[in-house]
């Protein structure tokens, strides 16, 4: 036959709580009301570090932040379906989901005020630090799941990305390796509609992202990213086909950046207020509070008492983070190589017999 | 005349240039509407609209792949790579063919194309915001690299590098961009490639420098004259190619020499700097060139920053080493 | 809706001749008998070309070289859809479109034997020299093709590729560029099943090559690449839609790679004879001259002339190519820049006072 | 003890070391059922599986990427670019996550990772296929580069590397592949990364070298013995870290010196070895060191490769200049 069709493909949008919080039980992922509770926690945790975060940056006592306002579910829902033992690797605007795997307040606090020490990720949680080059954590989220598979570890990665990392070779070659070897990720996009300044119309004629998926052989799914039970599911089913051996999902989340890019952006140079007003009516946290309420899962006190928690949790974590004694000089050089080079040892040394020293002083 | 900032010596630079050519266009990530992160771009957008200032998706690969293209078919892109940190993903680009396409061609095409970088430390931004790459392009053969150490250098070097009928890699210091203000004609002027200038005469010792270490250098020089001796200044301006000639006549002058730069020491274009005295000038030297670079390290986040970028201290600190020698 | 159906895909398939020359009146692009004879003739001198080349190598007389063996086809017909005002960017695998465009092949020995010489394309042929480093003419071609819609020339632009380039991060940065800018530029990928010696299932997950251009908003379509009339209708269905601003296309044209990937590989180390044998089956220039056959456009006297002056032409190109004086050293370094910088200028002259000297004596 | 090339040394480093470790795999282009384009992984393939020994979709940059993660999970694998000329695409995994992660993670996460690359020229290989870009890899912080001289050289450095805590790379002279075969121990040996070894004891002048470039320069030393004088060869093998104490030794001894190398000169090693003579060994210097190296253009095809490329002319030319300076 001359003109036949060879393939055909369809992409999904999946949505479980609609923007007034009502559910669809059958697409209700099981998850019980503690697990409910938690989901609401995190996300509190996640506004309330978030507006923190950006108050320290005004008053200088935070470097450049970027906010994850508007985005919360996105990042705590799929997080939320990891196991300890997966790995999961995060864009700079995850905290959210960083929190949900253990990383604490403060060392998140630590990265923005410009210290390494908060990319010293503890013992025991298998997450890799923030990436900011974007979607260049892609492949080597890619290559910890190939390494997985070939150890014969129950472990399956999570590598998160932005709508703007979808335009990256580092997402294609990473994506492509992960369809051929049928590896066991699950590629998180965070399409939050803007790339800094360039709307999703200029980063691609696509669409949706999900339909990139196709490109390299499995499947992706669009799903309501301001839906944090959508995207739990959406996670876990991902996850799961993963560790059956099943291979890579791309789920895009769409949502929307309520903040400006970072604290040294501002957005009302390129984008309208009414578009932000309009997402802000989607809010993820007031969509699942809606649902409890319905259910009988949330009421004022129990709000208030969620609310004190987190606040108290995210001030710890800004004392904590301020009274660490400042870096030492030498940590400059210390972890260049497993040991100090000839080279870099002279050089350290010279240092240290300049500023180093004065700095000790001081 | 107006006194300006390097962005917007750039500014004006890029718009002057657009009026004038109109085979001149700018393509990068936020160049836009946005104007820029650093506000470069400001104001092109509106006044030549989106075809001559293009915002393009998240591919440094591809800006650079892009805008040879355009080079080749006779356009004058001025391409821009948002930090220097990403520009890794171009050098496949930059040296398999920005920098060959003339050559592997016998001259049937070249690729009159500039690439714009926001470069190095000293604004405490994040993390991969703050290298100093340039070793990468100097060694690339084919490919040319201009540094400005100031406003007025900016605009009259950047006129001269989009003019250029070969690529040339344009290294922004992002600690100058807006911390000095200079007098900078409104008018057109053109600072030739490849011509470094003394920015201070003197006789006991030569500093050569660009960019943004031009001020801890200068402050050096300032400090040591109080303590009698007299540094000539040099500001490189191109390190691709190099002013040889003037570096080596300066050291035979002085017979010592300093060259301070960002980035890391090994393989710096310090070392090429020193290799040159070396040929052209040994016998002229009463003391080893010092160097006074960034560590064999990676660039550090804001909080060790400062112990990583070279400051006056230790260019005097260098400077009496060798003097002392 | 919860879940609802948000896009879907079909990828065709087009075939106007098959495998016994049997022609789909319905698909015939419209070309006159001089034209489909044109057709044969550039695939019997590509064919004749590359023969010649291959022993040419065996015997010393060229370096490393990639025969076309199989895939005239895919070359030509695409080729020959272009205007001499379009631009064509090759692979090291096209000298079959190359011809069809006026490169002399003097020019194309010239290159496979060393000489740069043969890259400096002829004035008013709008070619891009043969790029190795695979996949990185592809945003090149781009930039070409938004240039010329800049300038508002009515040009349009082919980039070539194999199906390994897809892998690649320049095939995906390229193609979602021209996708956002709806650049005039068609990509055609010679589809042969292999990269070396990795097959197609290595390459991607992908059921077919064409479902890529999905990823970016535009279209791809499935063509047999062995059959000249299915891959000149797509090309020239596609080139029109590019001069009419309707943007990008994809076209995968399936073919195969008969021979070793180059002079320098051994194709039986691989794969199987068996699976060649298949493939010679489907001969291109056998396919044509079937339905030429039928229509009354060739006959044994037609056919010796067409293979005597393809002898002819290929003779004369070598023994051009193999009369040329040897490049003059000093060529290494007066074509780096539009002038020589003072130290290449050092460089040469030093050079010249050593070998280049005693060279030019001997 | 068997007489083995290059190739056939290295790939019995890495039959021995898979062996040995089952983290170590391999990964890149026809490195599988094809045993690589120049057959270094020949028969492992079939030795290990098709796990363990990895061909990889046409993917530079995630080649390198996903090996990075593989090294971060706790694996060793051994990368492979199939030629030095697309390893370009790769530098952005390279200088922004092989190189440091370690020192970004404060020493959480390291990057046990070998990247083997066939570089240089001297086979008559097609466009591409013929750089020498050591440099980019030397001047990135927290990457090692590796360059044998000779089959003996390459076991026991590749061995070296492969059981090295942090990323390698691995940079294996094509021209001398197959041009030498020379004794090579079944058994086990390391050959610590960071140490040069001295190849030919001299007096004279040190003559200071790497990779396939041993072999002319050690032709040139040769050819001084018979007019009288004595030089002293360097086989650097590691280029980063350099072993900067063996080069001042040396020198200090000879007083003169000659760097050869085949990529360009600007910014080349041979800049920051002289530049690492004039800081720790100028007094001692009776002239210039000279350089012999590759030009500051592009590779060119065949037909000029061996006009590029330097020989023991040119490096005999260079010992005379020095000499009679
Ligand atoms: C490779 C690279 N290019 C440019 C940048 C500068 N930059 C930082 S964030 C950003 C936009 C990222 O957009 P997206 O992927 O959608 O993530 P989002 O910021 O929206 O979360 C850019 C261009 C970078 N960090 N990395
Ligand atoms: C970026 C890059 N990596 C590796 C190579 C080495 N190489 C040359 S051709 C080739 C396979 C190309 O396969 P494909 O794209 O299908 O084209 P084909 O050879 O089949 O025509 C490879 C790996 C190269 N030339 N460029
Ligand atoms: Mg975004
Ligand atoms: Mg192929």
């Amino acid at each position: 036959m001359p003109k036949k069709l060879v393939e055909t493909f369809r992409v999904e949008w999946l949505q479980v709580l609609d923007e007034d919080g009502k559910c669809d039980e059958a697409l209700r992922p099981s998850l019980d009301d503690d697990q409910i509770k938690r989901l609401f926690e995190w996300m509190v945790l996640a506004r309330t570090f978030d507006e923190k975060a950006f108050k320290l940056q005004r008053e200088g006592r935070l470097g450049t932040y970027a906010s994850i306002l508007g985005q919360e579910a996105g990042q705590v829902g799929s997080a939320f379906a990891l196991r300890p033992t997966d790995w999961m690797f995060p864009t700079f605007r995850e905290p959210g989901a960083s929190f949900v795997r253990g990383l604490p307040v403060r060392m998140v606090l630590q990265y923005w005020a410009g210290d390494e020490r908060g990319s010293q990720i503890p013992e025991g949680l298998n997450d890799f630090p923030i990436t900011i080059p974007v979607g260049t954590q892609i492949p080597i989220a890619v290559g910890a799941a190939l390494a997985a598979k070939a150890k014969g570890d129950d472990v399956a990665v999570m590598a998160f990305m932005g709508d703007g990392a979808t335009s990256k070779g580092d997402f294609h070659e990473g994506l492509n390796f992960a369809g051929v070897f049928a590896a066991p990720v699950v590629f998180v996009c965070q399409n939050n509609q803007w790339a800094i300044s360039v709307p999703l119309r200029r980063q691609t004629a696509a669409k949706t992202l999900a339909q990139k998926a196709f490109a390299y052989g499995f499947s992706g799914v669009q799903v309501d990213g301001n839906d944090v039970l959508a995207v739990y599911r959406a996670a876990h089913e991902a996850l799961h086909r993963a560790r059956e051996g099943k291979g890579p999902t791309l789920i895009e989340c769409v949502t929307y950046r309520l903040g400006d890019h970072t604290t040294a952006d501002d957005a009302s140079r390129y984008r309208s207020q009414g578009e932000v007003e309009e997402w802000k009516k989607r809010d993820p946290i007031e969509r699942l509070k809606k649902y409890m309420d319905k259910h009988g899962l949330w009421n004022k006190s129990y709000d208030h008492a969620v609310h004190g928690e987190a606040k108290e949790k995210v001030e710890q974590g800004v004392s904590e983070q301020e009274s660490l004694p400042p870096p030492d000089p030498r940590d400059l050089f210390r972890f260049t190589f497993h040991e100090l080079t000839a080279e870099l040892n002279d050089q350290m040394e010279r240092f240290v017999g300049t500023d180093g020293q004065r700095d000790a002083r001081e | 005349m107006a006194k300006l900032t390097m962005v917007e010596a750039i500014n004006l630079a890029l718009k002057q240039e657009m009026e004038k050519d109109d085979r001149v266009l700018i393509l990068g990530e936020d160049v836009g509407r946005n104007g820029g992160v650093f506000r470069v771009t400001q104001g092109l957008w509106d006044a030549f609209g989106e075809t001559r200032v293009m915002d393009t998706p998240l591919s440094e690969s591809a800006i650079v792949g892009v805008a040879v293209g355009m080079a080749v078919y006779g356009l004058r892109p001025v391409a821009e790579i948002q930090f220097e940190g990403f520009v890794y993903a171009a050098m496949e680009q930059l040296a398999d063919h920005a920098g060959r396409i003339r050559t592997r061609s016998r001259g049937r095409y070249h690729c009159p194309l500039v690439v714009r970088i926001p470069y190095g430390g000293g604004i405490g931004a994040p993390e991969h915001h703050s290298d100093s790459n340039e070793t990468y392009f100097v060694h690339t053969p084919g490919l040319k690299v201009v540094v400005p150490s100031s406003p007025y250098e900016a605009k009259g070097l950047l006129i001269a590098a989009i003019r250029d009928p070969d690529p040339v890699i344009f290294m922004e210091p992002k600690k100058i961009y807006r911390s000095l203000k200079e007098e900078v004609p409104e008018a057109e002027y053109v600072i030739p490639l490849g011509e470094s200038r003394v920015v201070l005469e003197g006789t006991d010792i030569t500093l050569i420098t660009w960019g943004a270490m031009l001020q801890p250098t200068l402050q050096a020089a300032m400090l040591m004259e109080k303590s009698g001796a007299s540094a000539e200044v040099l500001d490189l301006r191109t390190l691709s190619p190099l002013d040889t000639n003037a570096i080596i006549e300066s050291v035979k002058k002085t017979h010592r020499a300093v060259v301070v730069h960002e980035a890391p020491a090994t393989c710096g274009v310090g070392a090429e700097i020193i290799a040159r005295i070396n040929e052209h000038a040994l016998i002229h030297l009463e003391a080893p060139v010092a160097r006074v670079t960034g560590f064999d390290t990676v660039m550090p986040l804001p909080k060790l920053e400062k112990y990583y970028l070279p400051n006056s201290e230790r260019v005097v600190e260098a400077i009496n080493r060798v003097i002392h020698f």
